[in-house]
């Protein structure tokens, strides 16, 4: 592990992060269900993947180019808890569009997260883009693009990886594959079992990886981040992973999988059993771990405050931005 | 006869259609197990089987591309597309194909597919939940564009829509699924698609809408009864084709006309219901032809306050036939 | 001045912009080594490598969708699309991505690209490769959509696209492309997105247009102007922002319109555009605005009697003219 | 070679039609070089892929969905050369389009050739829809698809064989891989030597098969054909080829391949070589080859001068057919 620059302190911020995520999550829920925000998209259960793939980047340097899931991610990548409050109670400070766009819609330029639609899939393409550009421009910067996948039955997809393969492109596609698209269990959505047999077809290595252990993840990010620095072209990266709540709050699962199945799969709860691998590996105490979830508590609580009592943006506010300023 | 919401009266028309015809199939995005993320088709899978209700991998080109191809082939299938706002990776399918293959073939092949799209905004959907698109469809000759007010007028349009040789794009406000009800046969019924319905006479000013928005009118036309202002409301029903006889009767009697949609103005489809009415009925206007129209931004915004400075109400309907009656 | 084509004016501003800014690329289908179907980008990628001037994969939703992370990320992209009609599997990207990018940002990101694209007919193209797609972008806030009718306009529209930091679509009529010549500046200029030009002066009746259209306008305009009766001919140049204040100025001035348009009539730009007029100059108006348009099919035929027959002329347009000033 | 079902006489009857499809396309440069109609898409060089496929399907009985460069693949589904030229004239009696599309834009609903537009990938989920009729209405055809190698890019192309794969569908998706699109060489097309690789991760058969070579295109797709029909779902099949002309009238291919290259691949001319293996295997003689020549050159005169003769359309018909009759 030391190889991959995994140090103790690093694990123990990915830990944070993880946990934070979660528990921020909790808390979305719990306002949702008070009826203070009509809607969470939730990364419970995917916190390993996208936790453990962020640390093996240069967060707020390489370029992510998020899925609507992935508040885990955003907060790697260096979102703080009161932004993602701000964002999830559309106010007007909301940094990811000033209450433009409803929850999980990330976008950040200080923080190198390209905005996003809810059109999935259109995000492949983007980040093959910023990664053609820096390839010419020689930043040094890799690109990542974050998907579910569902979204690899859109043909946008595909022809992302083409392009990005033709280029030799620095860029990931990293696939939270957590077996279903809203209600659409992964054998209705394709028939293979990995979303990475599609890297053969475009001549890019292609890895599959327990998307719920983050150590796994970062060392099969860091190496696909590698590789793209060194001008060997795009990774297909797939963690395989399960989310434990409804798509949305919109959802109810109960329609579509069975409660034995989601027990089943919380037995590999990302954010559990990396806990327990810390303790038992001792690189946390279980003072450590009081201190952290004291503090996470601490921090949810001023951002859910915090962004409570921002204002919402200005009805007048509705006509800026369509444009630029003209010709610079 | 049953009251229905708009939903169920949808809901009705697929299960009275799929029962009748054993050639009508459905699928989408989630249709089947889960009935549509807004219920619609909940119950459908149960009763028809997954043959003929079909999950479908979350592609809305091969979605209407292969409901193209069915149809050539012998079925009669009403694609779901989850929202209208994911209709864009469509779009290619249903302009240079579906509406195309009559022509292109010298009227060798047909394309009798309805495509079934939720749309429009107020619903806390933001700007991808939220968009109207029928101007795009509006301009694309072969195709048809339906859009419904109420569940009476749903449940024919939609059978006629199913029994119509061409591609149907079949437009289902969100605001109206569950907020109206009303009287809808339990037989089945064909609404003809082009032919307005003058859901309410008046002589002073004509509104123009359909959708949601012939709902909102109808009550700003209630407000201003009791103002004296006498508003007579013409509903659409399709903006392709459109009912041009119906909006020049309308616009000849009153002489002022008041357009509304909820989506964008610049390049919207009132400008050509103006353009229509200034073609052929110019001197008899009054007053200018006026459009009241979701404003000239990308989409919807989710915060409240965004959205509600978005939203045509019935109140902003109101306010404009106002002034028009007063000009 | 050196006298140019319209193609060969496009190609010179490429030129000049490759030279003056390494941030500018050019990618598309067969825009390298073959300079592009038309030949617009011929030698180009001779001149500035295969880094800056793309053969790119067949697949236009990713040349947009790449040129929009490329142009985030500091670039310069101006992809270019084969033929219009081939446009539609990018639309995606362009109306709900590239054009949305700043809005839902709030301001926080922008697109500069540039996706230029080939339309129109008379070419025998036939039904793919004659198509009119300027009423689908026209409508969409955070497009612009460019249209030039002259060598000279074209560089300085184009230049000025590039310049432009939100992203812009620029449509060349391939009608234009070698059959008219005019004098092009070798400097660098700018000619403001959004702002008409009036070609031609006339008192008795305007005629709106853009593009190829502008053209024919200024030949029907002589052969009227000899039968006395003058035609002002405004030239939109863009038609979103279109320039609201030459048309009212123009509709006030003469109190008859012609809007003319090759894309087919109903939902075409031409309706925006009469609707505006009826909203603000009603009555200045002497006559009917009168659209003369593209017929109500899906595409332009192949065979020369269908395409002679949907093509607009100088002539039908001074029938329409002569018409309208006869009222 | 009987195991397959392919005669003596289908071979004959494969080499008439490929020799018949050459003659024709000649023809076809010629009227075009005279000015008499504007613009040629050729199927020169693609005759063994074309004709070898259709001979192992129920021509006029299966659904096949063309490319605009399947000339000779048409004629083998029992187009005739007059309707070939009259749609090249762009006449009204064009039974593909009535005049109204520009050449090789194929369709009959009498022949089961559904009608095709310019917008390439766009076919390859019209094949997959046929056949999910065919599957439910258990009506016993079989679905082809034909495409280039080009665009195999578009994303369409995978949402089509991902949605026949996850339904089973009977369908052959059947590339022709002539290396180019227009001027682009394969190499910049994407990173892959097969097309068929792409078979893989949509779990169906994909095999590459020289193109050139009538018979063994035929063994493969029969072999695709008896899988459809027995309900074990889609096959992908590339069969290698070149085209030994420009792209279309059009175009100017010495801009981006040497001539040397092209007269390599006149080595492998199908026709060439079909001919030259049907006189050693004496299923024909020289005398019947030159009946046949014969009988080609009367066939191909005879359409172009009905061809030429008939009428265009009125243009009065212009606005005919944009809707049906309502409400059957
Ligand atoms: C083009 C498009 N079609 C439909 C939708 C609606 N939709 C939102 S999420 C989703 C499922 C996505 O599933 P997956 O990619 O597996 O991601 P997950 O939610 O499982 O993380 C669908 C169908 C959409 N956002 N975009
Ligand atoms: C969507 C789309 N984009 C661009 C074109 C223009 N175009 C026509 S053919 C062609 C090349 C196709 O190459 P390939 O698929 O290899 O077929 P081939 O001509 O080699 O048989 C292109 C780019 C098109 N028809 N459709
Ligand atoms: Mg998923
Ligand atoms: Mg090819």
């Amino acid at each position: 592990m030391p190889d991959s620059g995994l140090t103790p302190e690093l694990m123990k911020e990915m830990y944070y992060t993880m946990a934070l995520s979660r528990a921020l999550d909790d808390r979305l829920w719990v306002l949702n269900r008070q009826g203070r925000a009509p809607t969470v998209y939730s990364s419970n259960g995917h916190e390993a993947a996208q936790v453990g793939s962020a640390f093996a980047l240069n967060r707020g340097e390489d370029w992510i180019v998020p899925y609507y899931r992935d508040m885990a991610l955003v907060l790697a990548w260096g979102m703080t808890p009161r932004e993602v409050l701000l964002h999830f109670f559309a106010k007007a400070e909301d940094p990811n569009s000033g209450g433009r766009q409803m929850m999980a819609h990330w976008g950040s330029h200080r923080l190198h997260i390209l905005s996003t639609g809810a059109v999935v899939a259109t995000q492949d393409a983007h980040a093959a883009g910023l990664a053609l550009a820096s390839k010419m421009l020689k930043d040094g910067r890799v690109s990542v693009a974050y998907f579910g996948e569902g979204s690899t039955s859109q043909g946008e997809f595909h022809e992302a990886l083409n392009f990005a393969a033709v280029h030799k492109l620095p860029v990931i596609f990293f696939n939270e594959n957590n077996g279903y698209a809203i209600s659409v269990p992964q054998r209705k959505q394709m028939v293979v079992q990995d979303i990475s047999a599609h890297a053969e077809s475009y001549g890019m290595p292609g890895i599959s990886v327990d998307g719920n252990d983050p150590v796994k993840v970062y060392e099969v990010t860091k190496a696909a981040a590698d590789r793209a620095r060194r001008g060997e072209g795009p990774t297909l990266v797939e963690a395989k992973t399960y989310r434990f709540v409804p798509h949305s709050s919109d959802d109810d699962d109960r329609a579509y999988r069975t409660r034995e199945e989601v027990q089943e799969h919380k037995q590999f709860d990302p954010v559990v059993m990396f806990e327990a691998r810390l303790l038992a590996d001792k690189v946390i105490t279980e003072a450590d771990k009081a201190e952290i979830m004291k503090k996470i508590k601490a921090v949810v609580d001023d951002a859910t405050t915090y962004a409570d009592k921002a204002p919402l943006p200005d009805a007048d506010t509705l006509g800026l931005y369509v444009y630029g300023e003209d010709g610079k | 006869m049953a009251q229905m919401t708009f939903l169920e009266a949808i809901r009705e028309t697929l299960r009275q259609e799929l029962a009748r015809d054993e050639r009508v199939i459905i699928y989408g995005e989630d249709v089947g197990v889960r009935g549509g993320v807004f219920r619609v088709t909940e119950g459908l899978q149960a009763d028809f089987g997954e043959a003929r209700v079909i999950d479908s991998p979350l592609a809305e080109a091969a979605i209407v591309g292969t409901a193209i191809g069915a149809a050539v082939n012998g079925l009669r299938p009403i694609p779901e597309i989850q929202f209208a706002d994911f209709i864009f990776p469509a779009i290619n399918q249903i302009v240079q194909e579906a509406a195309r293959m009559r022509y292109r073939s010298n009227n060798d092949f047909e394309v009798p597919i309805v495509i079934r799209a939720p749309f429009g905004g107020g619903v806390r959907g933001g700007l991808y939940h939220s968009q109207s698109v029928e101007a795009f469809f509006g301009h694309v000759p072969g195709l048809k564009v339906v859009i419904a007010s109420t569940p009476y007028d749903a449940k024919g349009l939609l059978t006629q829509a199913i029994a119509d040789p061409d591609p149907v794009l079949f437009l289902e406000h969100k605001g109206l699924y569950r907020s109206i009800k009303g009287e809808v046969p339990e037989e089945r019924y064909l609404i003809p698609i082009g032919k307005a319905d003058r859901k309410r006479e008046g002589k002073d000013v004509s509104v123009i809408a359909y959708g949601l928005m012939a709902n909102l009118a109808l009550k700003a036309a209630e407000t201003l009864a009791g103002e004296g202002i006498s508003v007579e409301v013409i509903d659409l029903r399709s903006i392709r084709p459109f009912d041009k006889a119906a909006i020049l009767e309308s616009a000849k009697k009153t002489g002022k006309v008041l357009i509304v949609h909820e989506d964008n103005l610049t390049g919207g489809f009132g400008g050509e219901i103006s353009a229509v009415i200034s073609e052929e009925a110019l001197f008899y206007l009054d007053a200018p032809i006026m459009r009241l129209t979701g404003p000239d931004v990308p989409a919807m915004g989710f915060s409240p306050p965004l959205e509600h400075a978005f939203m045509i109400t019935a109140d902003k309907i109101a306010d404009a036939a106002r002034n028009l009656a007063k000009f």
